[in-house]
């Protein structure tokens, strides 16, 4: 903890930051108070870094060189000194710092070392990596300040205190028609009528009658005879239905009875009937 | 107003009542800017903002911008906006009509449902129902009929003219519920093999009943 | 101001600007008045009010009137004071603004630590930031980005007015690190090939820089 450059003041971080354009109401919350004893003012002050490299990023404007311009290793020295004073003070240290501090180790010594011992990547392109995020850090951090620091509405200038306000009236038109006006109406009364179950009359054949048909028309012939040819072919659409289900039927029963052999060649192919001869 | 622009005195008294949130008096003014005297201040405002769209007024000793009254029209724009009525209310309608007039309550006994206020609200917004008195019965409650706007835009020429029970089940308007069922699956078993139109008619359904709910 | 009074359009757009309640755009003072052309209402007005107490300005294509701002020392009070932006929030905010649209993973890429939730609840609570929508990448990330609030509040005319942007743009400072590395290594190659040219004409240089200092 000695000088400057390695006990970097809150106060003098805070303006820093903010250059120029500072102004009272920019600034950052929560800044370490001056008179607090040397290691509370670290503490705080790790309390205050929105993680490794901001901290990079302020020990960086440190060195009072364009971000470009800084020296990696000297960051690289001066944020390991940083850390290990932290840890010397036993304050506790959030891991992501301790990771940075370790990879700023090996980044040293690589950079350190001969050129032709080196991996891919290079220690170089880390470096500039390491750099080139500083800088786009930095460079965020000072947008902020500047537009924390312009005339800001409701702090610098005024918007009107009273407005009379702009209103736009909204006037209903009502769509309905004479169709759904009486349509309407019918369907109250029919759900307030009382609920009458009539059970509509509906042409059928019934089994009875489809096996005697059936049987009837197996005697005319020998051959294979498709299910469809046994219905009536005039019938009401719905009497056909009615006819086609209980010949179907029918055509079952009288396979069980030993009178018909049934044949279908495919899922869903037409059924054939046919009698079977008298033994 | 770019010819002479104003001066500073005169621009702080101008922004000072432009922001406040409510009238100012002469000394609360000279309060906010270092108890300089604003009377001159005051009255040039007035004088430049005489013609303008925004006007500087006192009204009791407090100043204060207001629109030009001229202009206040412009402050309320109206707006129709097109809305169909939604069924429950489309049905209050068709009851008041066939049985004006009515109470809610019998309103409610015809529909066999209860009826939300808002939904007598549209219909007198729209102009087609009042209230027509009181029925002098215990509570005497309130009794709705239509109005003359009603037969105008139904263009009935009176109530009479309203198609009977008899007359609704001639038009097949009151075809009996199973028989439409029927029809439906007539319909269904004809399109079933090329299309999936059945699906579209199956979901209409649940929909009209959220209708009626609304 | 009283010499030339202003004609009535121009009083109406002044009207409307003065009793909305928020900015308006072009399109709504139109729509108060009319429809009608209020483009040049609009410059000349801006005109008139240039050197008062109050400025007529334009953020994001909206239009307000509001205090000139060297008057902000008179007008400030106590409880205008405006919560404090944290750290975190302020650089969060500015990341939104100079990247728009960026997702949490890249605001994060900059920052070098994660972003509470908190942060971003602040900034959309004040109004400045907003969901954008979401990145067709794989997990579809949720991206953010600015409001025309976020314009009004800091006074910019549009986003081309953030301090600095085209500083920051031009020094490549806005670029993922992936891509400015990938430029910088291009340019040294570049460079490079430079001066292995130079190289050759390594004794003409010397002569001309003699002519020049003589």
């Amino acid at each position: 903890m000695t000088g400057e450059s390695q006990h970097p003041a809150a106060g003098h971080r805070e303006s820093e930051d903010l250059g120029k354009e500072t102004s009272t109401d920019t600034a950052w919350e929560g800044v370490a108070a001056s008179s607090a004893s040397e290691s509370d003012a670290l503490y705080i002050e790790l309390e205050n870094w929105e993680g490794p490299l901001d901290l990079l990023l302020d020990l960086a404007r440190r060195q009072k060189v364009d971000l470009k311009s800084i020296s990696i290793l000297a960051l690289v020295d001066q944020y390991i000194a940083y850390i290990e004073q932290a840890e010397a003070l036993k304050l506790e240290i959030a891991a992501d710092y301790l990771v940075m501090a370790a990879w700023l180790a090996y980044l040293k010594s690589a950079l350190l070392l001969p050129k032709d011992e080196q991996e891919d990547p290079s220690p170089e392109e880390l470096a500039l990596r390491l750099q080139l995020r500083i800088a786009r850090l930095g460079a965020m951090r000072e947008a902020g300040a500047r537009l924390l620091a312009r005339d800001r509405l409701g702090r610098d200038v005024f918007a009107r205190g009273a407005p009379e306000g702009l209103r736009v009236l909204k006037r209903n038109q009502w769509q309905c028609n004479w169709y759904q006006l009486v349509h309407a109406y019918g369907q109250v009364k029919l759900r307030m009528e009382p609920v009458v179950h009539m059970v509509a009359e509906r042409p059928v054949m019934t089994l009875d009658s489809a096996i005697e048909r059936v049987s009837a028309m197996l005697g005319v012939s020998l051959d294979w005879m498709e299910l469809r040819t046994f219905l009536p072919v005039n019938a009401d659409p719905r009497l056909k239905k009615s006819a086609l289900a209980s010949s179907f039927v029918a055509a079952l029963e009288l396979a069980k009875r030993g009178k018909a052999e049934i044949r279908q060649d495919a899922i869903f192919g037409p059924l054939h009937l046919r009698r079977v001869k008298a033994a | 107003m770019s010819e002479s622009s104003p001066d500073d005195l005169t621009r702080a008294v101008e922004a000072c009542l432009f922001a406040a949130e409510e009238p100012l008096t002469r000394e609360q003014i000279s309060a906010h800017l270092g108890e300089a005297d604003v009377k001159d201040a005051l009255a040039s405002l007035q004088e430049q903002y005489a013609k303008r769209g925004i006007n500087l007024v006192e009204r009791g000793k407090r100043w204060q911008f207001q629109t030009a009254p001229d202009l206040a029209h412009l402050l309320r724009r109206e707006k129709d906006q097109l809305r169909r009525l939604s069924r429950a209310a489309t049905e209050v309608l068709a009851i008041i009509a066939y049985h004006e007039p009515v109470s809610r309550a019998e309103i409610e006994a015809i529909r066999g449902v209860q009826t939300s206020g808002g939904t007598l609200d549209v219909l007198m917004e729209a102009g087609w129902v009042r209230v027509a008195g009181r029925r002098e019965v215990p509570g005497r409650p309130v009794i709705y009929a239509t109005t003359p706007e009603f037969l105008t835009h139904f263009g009935l020429d009176s109530r009479k003219d309203l198609p009977g029970l008899a007359e609704l089940k001639a038009a097949g308007l009151l075809d009996p519920v199973d028989d439409a069922y029927e029809d439906l699956m007539e319909q269904k078993a004809t399109k079933a093999e090329d299309s999936d139109a059945q699906d579209d008619s199956e979901v209409a359904e649940p929909l009209e009943n959220r209708d009626e709910s609304a």
